[in-house]
């Protein structure tokens, strides 16, 4: 009897990639592609663009002759550009403070089982649909002590009341406020609401099961669960404020004076109507840096990988 | 079709007409007419704009511009050239020089100028002015004298809107008032550091600061047809505004001399301060360049300067354009011009860009509006003006 | 007087009336299972007695006083939900705490009943961990913590220990048992697990679509199933169910099955008198039809039946025998060694001792 | 889930469920009034907005002022009203809303879904960009719609919008699609379905509410942008919010404010349809997506 | 050669070592089922071999082929997935329609496979809803359906039954059975449910951290558990590890339990020779321990032990008595109608033909 060798085993052999196959496994890239080409080129390659004008000192139009940084000396030596950063402040932390703070408690009242929440939805999120060129000559009548307000008040028999910020230099920054919190206010109502809606039932039922009144429920239980959207809201509302134009534009043009101020307006006068595009550009760089602070730490922790 | 595309910010009713008026003209001729208006606060808009238009290497035909402006934009060397025009027509004997010093650029000619505005006016309600003794002031004191009685009447004696703009429109026909031709030259025009901080100038802010005191509460902000509306109406006894101001006098169908009464601001007869639209020709391409030619001379085109600027309330932008058509207004603003001219009391307006380029008007305007709302005092405003001037240039 | 007691509860959601007239009274320290296909209204009746949803209509009586319009924060009950219901933004420590903090427990006395009951559920570890940080299990075991931390008048519990694994199902099965021994607590408890309902309970309680089907000691319920639906859904294999007809052999009451092929005695759970002819239904559980070397010595009456052996299940412990005869299929359970194959023929014995009747039209049992 | 769900109600419960609506209707009064002035306003003659106050209904209503806007009121040396820029905002913010919408889409799907390394750094610098200023962007913008002979054209318009929306666009998508099961992908690569395959008919059936978010987000910016409109168009091309503007803010003449606040309310019509019909998926869609952990 | 080869596989995510060393074979018709704690590994073998996870090293072959590479979409593989995975945008239908979709085949002969189908699974009336009308049980049954409508060469199944109730389980486990009897198909198939697992499996591997413990037939692995790991994670109530020594009584090996209180013969497991005095554990499952009237009548080697109750745990079928002796605790299984109670005396009898005994020090089980 001959002995049968053995047939050995042989790794099948891993069938080479073809072409069609590799560009399938590449597809998602290439579909990313685009998108990404786009940022890379008129995000990044313009804010690069930004920079380098900051460099020279175009005027009306860009001119491409380095001359260091004079741009930043002037800008640093602008009365304007302090009274900018010290609106941005003062209008920042008010307008993230107060469209949260509204919006939490506007989202807390229409979650509890209102009625009519089908109406009273879109009369609070309606100011964000409109655009400040639309409303700001409602608001600049409104808030007008000879017009609005204080007129209406008069005429209702109050006459001493008196409501004159949008003139007053040391208050116009306020009626910024005041109608940016208007506008902003009811969005940051639908997300906290939809946060509210978000949050198990079972919790709020567990907590009542465990002698809790309402308020500790919503102190205690409900407020930290909204941990998340209070971040997305304060990103949201921050680059709002850092990018609000409009809102100044329409309401006060930046005055009584330059009471008004915001780096995005002083960027724009500086760049378009000023004729010292280097200055503007400039401004441009510090505000980017700016928000590079803000954004950064908030794109660190989003993207950080999760726990589990 | 040939056509011409037209940047421009006069949008409103009565400016609208006069331009249909060379639209018309222009398509008589066959020239079609491509309208690119974009409005808001005396062309900051449209600058905007212009620029992205340059930039993207398509500019428009011709665009409304003002003084310094013109120049900035010539320096970029995106402009055209019309000195063939100019020279079969003759511009260079019926357009005031102080025009030609805006609508030349090294020599050539690149804008045709369409008006003559001139911002030291002062408008009266006749009613109110027969009221307080129908004399009206001739120097800063007597206008104080007035503004007392306006106030005695319980109006608001002085209308002014509290924009930058209207701000440094009040300011330069105050330095004119309380320094004269000379002081403004110096001060105004050449930027002088020593002017812009002298005694004189002290003074002018001390009259500003005064003549804040006449204002109604809700001035800030308001456009300055509104506060003209508050003087139609008798709720004000006076507004300090250019010639355009009577564009809402006529509309609201009032008569000079019988309704309204217009005066050089108090202490600044005989000299005006003038800024001139133009409509800046750019660099377009050659099948651009007929239309183009032809516009320019349509709106050098008597007519059209006649129909244009009895509307606007302006003057023509050609002295030889007869007077007929005007109203008393008009003449006296006619007259003026060619006085001035000749006497060379004549000088470019600051807050119209005609005495600085744009960064220096604006750091001007930073200034004064600050002072007159109560930001900085007088001796910071004296201290600030030729810091921010120097800055600024 | 019992000291909770349900009367005449209906509770309505949208159109669905997902509780029927449900009327159940304990007493202090009873342990009271609640089972019933998903669906049947088990949780909604414990989120009615805890408040957490109040009833269309019916009362409830605890400990003498109508609660009806109480707010659960004041009727001093517990509860573990089935979805566990975590904080998610506090720690364990601070949900097991949670409730003791809102009836203004100090901090130390506090910290100290958290650790006891860690201790019990085996989650001393975990006290500083979030939820986000916990197994499914581990998670079911805060949500038991925060009940037991108390002494409430009741407790409920909703399937408390679905997500353990086998084995720490039974360790934590004994600890709600010694619980209950140890402290006499008043509990209600849902469950899907026959073994937690038979062990646990000293009353359970059988919901079909809303609906009690029946009240019982556990041994009532699995051995005196009241119905066809309560026979057929506790234990598991299920029940077997037969067809049969009464027939008098010599005046012995029989019960002739697989269509005649086999008469077995008429079991001893029908007491009253069932006319001849009548068709009913036999009901035996499957270890009650086991092999021959199995047979329960004490059983009195037996059955030998002979049939083809189809489907065969070791279950390690025991193997499962499916088989068929005359059409009717039936399951029982034989010892692991028993070798047995399918296609094979194969003699049980049918343990009628164990054996309930049904009647089909009425569905309910023959007693 | 509300708090107050099913909770019994006590006596008091009754009086604090009248606190409730009593604030609701005060502070939804107070959201109301700009928009309530408005309308009025529209419906007033001019001697009554001088002369009266500006909270009174309309002595005389009337409807000149919408007419006008609609069909005769002047913009430049045309005097046919807005219509026309009304199409053209149309024309501009449908296809840039879908381009950018459907765009970020797929960079959402390939980011969560077809993970290759360094995603994370590709998204956030994608993410950047929602927080450019775009004043800053104006210029650069010019010169490159000039190079792709894009300038001045509708096309042009539509595509700056699609580049600046491109962030947002992503950052929802991509917060939506993180929390979708994974298993469905892998389901799908099982049961033999290919990258778009599993897009089409797996995720985008999916992805209403967040599509909803981004194309109510999308809208409301790009029919309300006005920067980009006035620089990269021109006259008869104009979006609304150009032509808008030079109704409203003309430098001489009369004011007619019944006029502008009709031709505001106009234009932000579409808007507020948008918001009103969608306003409920809205608060769906933030929850399902944008806001998250 | 076998169909279905995995060598030296391993699974790295992150820092943490997922799959280590998997070595499985299988032949054409296996049913290979993966048994193991949460968390070891079981879902991510099966989504390697899906080629949903690429593997960090190691080899995959199918049918001779080397799959490591190829697509998931183009592996021919067919997966029910632990979480349902069900298109939430498409009916019943198009869930279970969507893999034939995809593959090309005509509408009329997809309606056709997938109503045999849903057939087989009950679920014909719910075609045209989706799966959020679906109750938990349901959604499972689809999820099922996608697999089965297809002929792939492999099927994957991960814990399918896990969320049916008892009654649905007994019967879909049936079903999976007679589709492996009838279409020859090769299945792996992971459970947490130990009767699933013996009932199912050809072959079982038993995982732990990623590591395969023991791989056999299912009564191999109970009977004859390879270490205490798999013998304590098979089998609930879990079996009963005593505490022994090894003595000689005249030349008879015999192994002292409970501190020498009990000496039973050593079992007919261990065949090798085991030195006198050594340390030992016995292991004996609960069926193993019974009252006396439920001996094994094959039984070969028995042994009493008396000891005082603890628990008493009468699941309907049979009781559990947990008894304490020595200070030792185990559990045996008893008639359900033997009366006992707590704190009562009661005699067991071991049956040490079942039992096994671990080297306490390696817990691998002597042979
Ligand atoms: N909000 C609701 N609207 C309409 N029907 C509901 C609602 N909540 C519950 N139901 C219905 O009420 C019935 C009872 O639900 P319940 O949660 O009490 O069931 P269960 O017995 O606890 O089931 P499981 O064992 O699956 O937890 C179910 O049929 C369910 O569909
Ligand atoms: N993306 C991941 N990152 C890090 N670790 C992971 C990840 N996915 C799974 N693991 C870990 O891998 C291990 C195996 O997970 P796997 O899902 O395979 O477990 P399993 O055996 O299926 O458990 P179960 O029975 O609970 O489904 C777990 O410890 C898990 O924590
Ligand atoms: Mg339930
Ligand atoms: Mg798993």
């Amino acid at each position: 009897m001959t002995t049968i060798e053995p047939v050995p085993y042989v790794t099948p052999e891993r069938p080479r990639r073809r072409l069609a196959e590799r560009l399938g496994a590449a597809l998602p890239k290439i579909v990313l592609a685009p998108s990404f080409a786009i940022s890379l080129i008129f995000v990044y390659g313009f804010i690069l663009w930004t920079v380098y004008l900051s460099f020279t000192r175009s005027r009306i139009l860009p001119v491409y002759d380095l001359v260091g940084f004079d741009a930043y000396y002037r800008l640093w030596s602008q009365p304007n550009w302090y009274m900018a950063i010290k609106n941005l402040a003062i209008f920042g932390v008010l307008y993230i403070s107060l469209c949260i703070a509204i919006g939490l408690f506007i989202a807390i009242l229409m979650d509890q089982r209102i009625r009519a929440e089908g109406v009273l939805r879109p009369i609070f999120l309606y100011p964000m649909a409109l655009s400040f060129v639309v409303t700001g000559t409602a608001w600049k009548w409104f808030l007008n002590p000879g017009l609005g307000l204080e007129k209406t008040m008069h005429n209702l028999g109050w006459e001493s009341f008196k409501f004159d910020w949008l003139i007053n230099t040391d208050m116009a920054i306020y009626t910024i406020v005041i109608a940016g919190v208007w506008q902003a206010s009811g969005f940051i109502m639908a997300m906290f609401l939809a946060g509210l809606r978000g949050i198990d039932g079972g919790i709020i039922k567990a907590a009542q099961i465990d002698g809790a009144p309402t308020l500790a429920i919503y102190r205690r239980i409900i407020i930290p669960m909204l941990r998340p959207v209070f971040l997305s809201a304060v990103i949201v509302l921050a680059h709002m404020a850092i990018k609000s134009y409009d809102l100044v534009i329409a309401l006060t043009g930046g005055g009584p004076g330059n009471a008004t101020e915001l780096p995005s307006t002083f960027m724009y006068s500086y760049t378009f109507t000023r004729s010292q595009m280097a200055v503007g550009s400039a401004s441009a760089v510090m505000m980017l840096m700016g928000i590079t602070a803000i954004i950064v730490p908030y794109l660190y922790s989003e993207l950080r990988e999760k726990r589990t | 079709q040939e056509s011409v595309e037209v940047l421009h910010w006069w949008t409103s009713g009565g400016e609208a007409a006069a331009l249909n008026v060379l639209k018309e003209n222009l398509q008589k001729q066959g020239i079609g007419w491509q309208d690119m208006p974009v409005a808001g606060g005396s062309g900051v808009q449209a600058m905007t704009a212009l620029r992205a238009r340059v930039t993207s290497g398509d500019p428009p035909t011709a665009v409304q511009m003002l003084g310094f402006d013109i120049k900035d934009w010539a320096e970029m060397g995106v402009v055209g050239n019309l000195n063939d025009l100019a020279t079969e027509q003759g511009w260079d004997k019926v357009i005031p020089a102080a025009l030609q010093e805006f609508s030349k650029f090294d020599g050539d000619w690149i804008a045709a100028p369409v008006n003559v505005h001139s911002t030291n006016w002062l408008w009266l309600n006749k009613a109110a002015l027969d009221k307080a003794g129908g004399e009206p002031p001739k120097n800063m004191d007597e206008l104080f004298a007035l503004l007392d009685k306006f106030k005695e009447q319980g109006i608001t004696p002085l209308a002014h809107g509290g924009q930058p703009w209207q701000d440094g429109t009040l300011w330069e026909s105050v330095v004119l008032s309380v320094g004269g031709m000379d002081f403004y030259k110096k001060a105004v025009i050449e930027a002088d550091a020593e002017a812009l901080s002298s005694d004189t100038m002290r003074q002018v802010f001390d009259n500003m600061s005064k003549l804040r005191e006449y204002f109604d509460p809700n001035f800030s902000g308001r456009d300055w047809n509104l506060s003209t509306a508050l003087v139609i109406e008798g709720q004000a006894g006076a507004q300090q505004m250019g010639d355009w101001s009577k564009g809402e006098w006529l509309r609201a169908e009032k008569k000079p001399g019988e309704d309204f009464v217009c005066i050089r601001f108090p202490g600044t007869q005989g000299s005006v301060l003038f800024n001139s639209d133009q409509f800046v020709m750019f660099d377009v391409g050659e099948d651009k360049r007929n239309a183009q030619l032809k516009m320019a001379a349509a709106v050098e085109d008597p007519a059209f300067q006649i129909a244009f600027n009895t509307v606007k309330g302006s003057v023509p932008a050609r002295t030889d354009v007869p007077d007929t058509e005007f109203d008393d207004c008009g003449k006296k603003g006619m007259k003026d011009l060619a006085e001035a001219a000749a006497s060379g009391n004549l000088a470019g307006s600051l807050a119209h860009g005609h005495a600085q380029p744009s960064s220096v008007k604006e750091a001007v305007f930073d200034v004064v509006t600050q002072h007159l709302n109560g930001q900085i005092t007088t001796d910071q405003a004296l201290e600030r003006l030729p810091q921010a001037v120097a800055a600024a240039q | 007087m019992s000291f909770l007691r349900i009367s005449n509860l209906y509770k309505k959601i949208g159109n669905n009336e997902v509780l029927k007239d449900i009327n159940v009274e304990m007493e202090k320290g009873d342990f009271l299972v609640l089972v019933g296909p998903s669906g049947c209204g088990k949780s909604t009746l414990l989120n009615a007695i805890a408040g957490l949803m109040p009833p269309t209509s019916g009362e409830i009586v605890l400990d003498g006083q109508v609660i009806n319009d109480l707010h659960p924060s004041k009727r001093d009950i517990a509860m573990v939900f089935q979805s566990y219901a975590l904080y998610p933004n506090m720690t364990v420590e601070e949900n097991i705490g949670f409730a003791l903090e809102m009836r203004g427990v100090g901090k130390a006395e506090r910290a100290e009943a958290v650790k006891n009951v860690a201790g019990t559920l085996q989650i001393e570890h975990l006290l500083n961990r979030r939820p986000s940080q916990l197994s499914g299990g581990q998670r079911q075991r805060v949500a038991m913590g925060r009940a037991l931390v108390r002494q409430p008048r009741v407790f409920l519990f909703d399937e408390p220990l679905s997500n353990l694994d086998a084995k720490l199902r039974v360790e934590m099965r004994a600890e709600i048992k010694s619980l209950h021994h140890n402290t006499d607590a008043t509990i209600i408890y849902v469950t899907h697990d026959q073994i937690e309902a038979m062990t646990l309970a000293t009353k359970i309680v059988v919901l079909k679509d809303g609906g009690i089907q029946q009240v019982g000691t556990p041994s009532k319920i699995y051995n005196r199933p009241a119905n066809l639906f309560v026979a057929d859904f506790m234990g598991s294999p299920a029940m077997n169910m037969l067809k049969g007809r009464t027939v008098a052999d010599h005046g012995v009451r029989q019960i002739a099955l697989f269509g005649g092929k086999v008469n077995v005695a008429m079991p001893s759970s029908v007491t009253t008198d069932v006319p001849d002819g009548r068709e009913v239904i036999l009901g035996l559980r499957p270890e009650g039809i086991t092999d021959e070397g199995m047979v329960d010595p004490t059983a009195h009456a037996i059955a030998k039946v002979e049939a083809d052996v189809s489907l065969v299940e070791p279950t390690g412990s025991d193997t499962f025998v499916t088989a068929r005869l005359a059409g009717e299929t039936f399951t029982g359970r034989v010892r692991a060694d028993v070798a047995i194959a399918p296609k094979q023929r194969f003699t049980f014995v049918f343990n009628l001792d164990k054996a309930v009747v049904f009647d089909p039209s009425t569905t309910q049992r023959l007693a | 889930m509300s708090a107050a769900s099913d909770s019994v109600s006590a006596g008091s419960a009754r009086t604090a469920r009248i606190v409730i609506y009593t604030l609701l209707v005060i502070l939804a009064a107070v959201y109301l009034l700009p928009l309530y002035v408005m309308l009025t306003t529209s419906f007033k003659s001019l001697a009554e907005i001088r002369g009266g106050d500006m909270l009174a209904l309309p002595r005389d209503p009337s409807w000149a002022a919408w007419t006008k806007v609609w069909g005769d009121a002047c913009i430049g040396v045309t005097c046919e009203g807005i219509k026309g820029y009304f199409w053209n905002s149309i024309k501009m913010v449908v296809p840039a809303v879908a381009i950018s919408t459907v765009l970020g889409a797929l960079n959402g799907y390939v980011l969560t879904k077809w993970r290759f390394p360094g995603h994370k750094i590709v998204f956030g610098l994608m993410l950047f960009a929602c927080f450019i200023p775009f004043q800053a962007v104006l210029i650069p913008m010019a010169r490159v719609l000039g190079i792709f002979g894009l300038a001045n054209s509708t096309s042009g318009l539509v595509f700056v919008h699609v580049v600046y929306g491109l962030g947002f666009t992503t950052l929802f998508f991509r917060n939506y699609y993180e929390a979708f099961p994974d298993e469905l992908i892998k389901a799908a690569m099982i049961d033999g379905a290919g990258f778009f395959k599993i897009f089409w008919r797996i995720l985008l059936p999916s992805s209403g509410p967040i599509i909803v978010v981004t194309v109510i987000y999308q809208f409301t910016n790009i029919w309300n942008d006005f920067l980009f409109g006035v620089s990269f168009s021109s006259g008869s091309e104009s979006p609304m919010t150009v032509a808008l503007n030079n109704l409203v803010s003309s430098s001489t003449g009369v004011k007619e404010y019944n006029v502008d606040m009709a031709a505001a309310v106009f234009a932000a019509l579409p808007t507020l349809f948008v918001y009103i019909v969608a306003g409920r998926y809205f608060v769906r869609g933030l929850m399902a997506g944008a806001v998250k952990g």
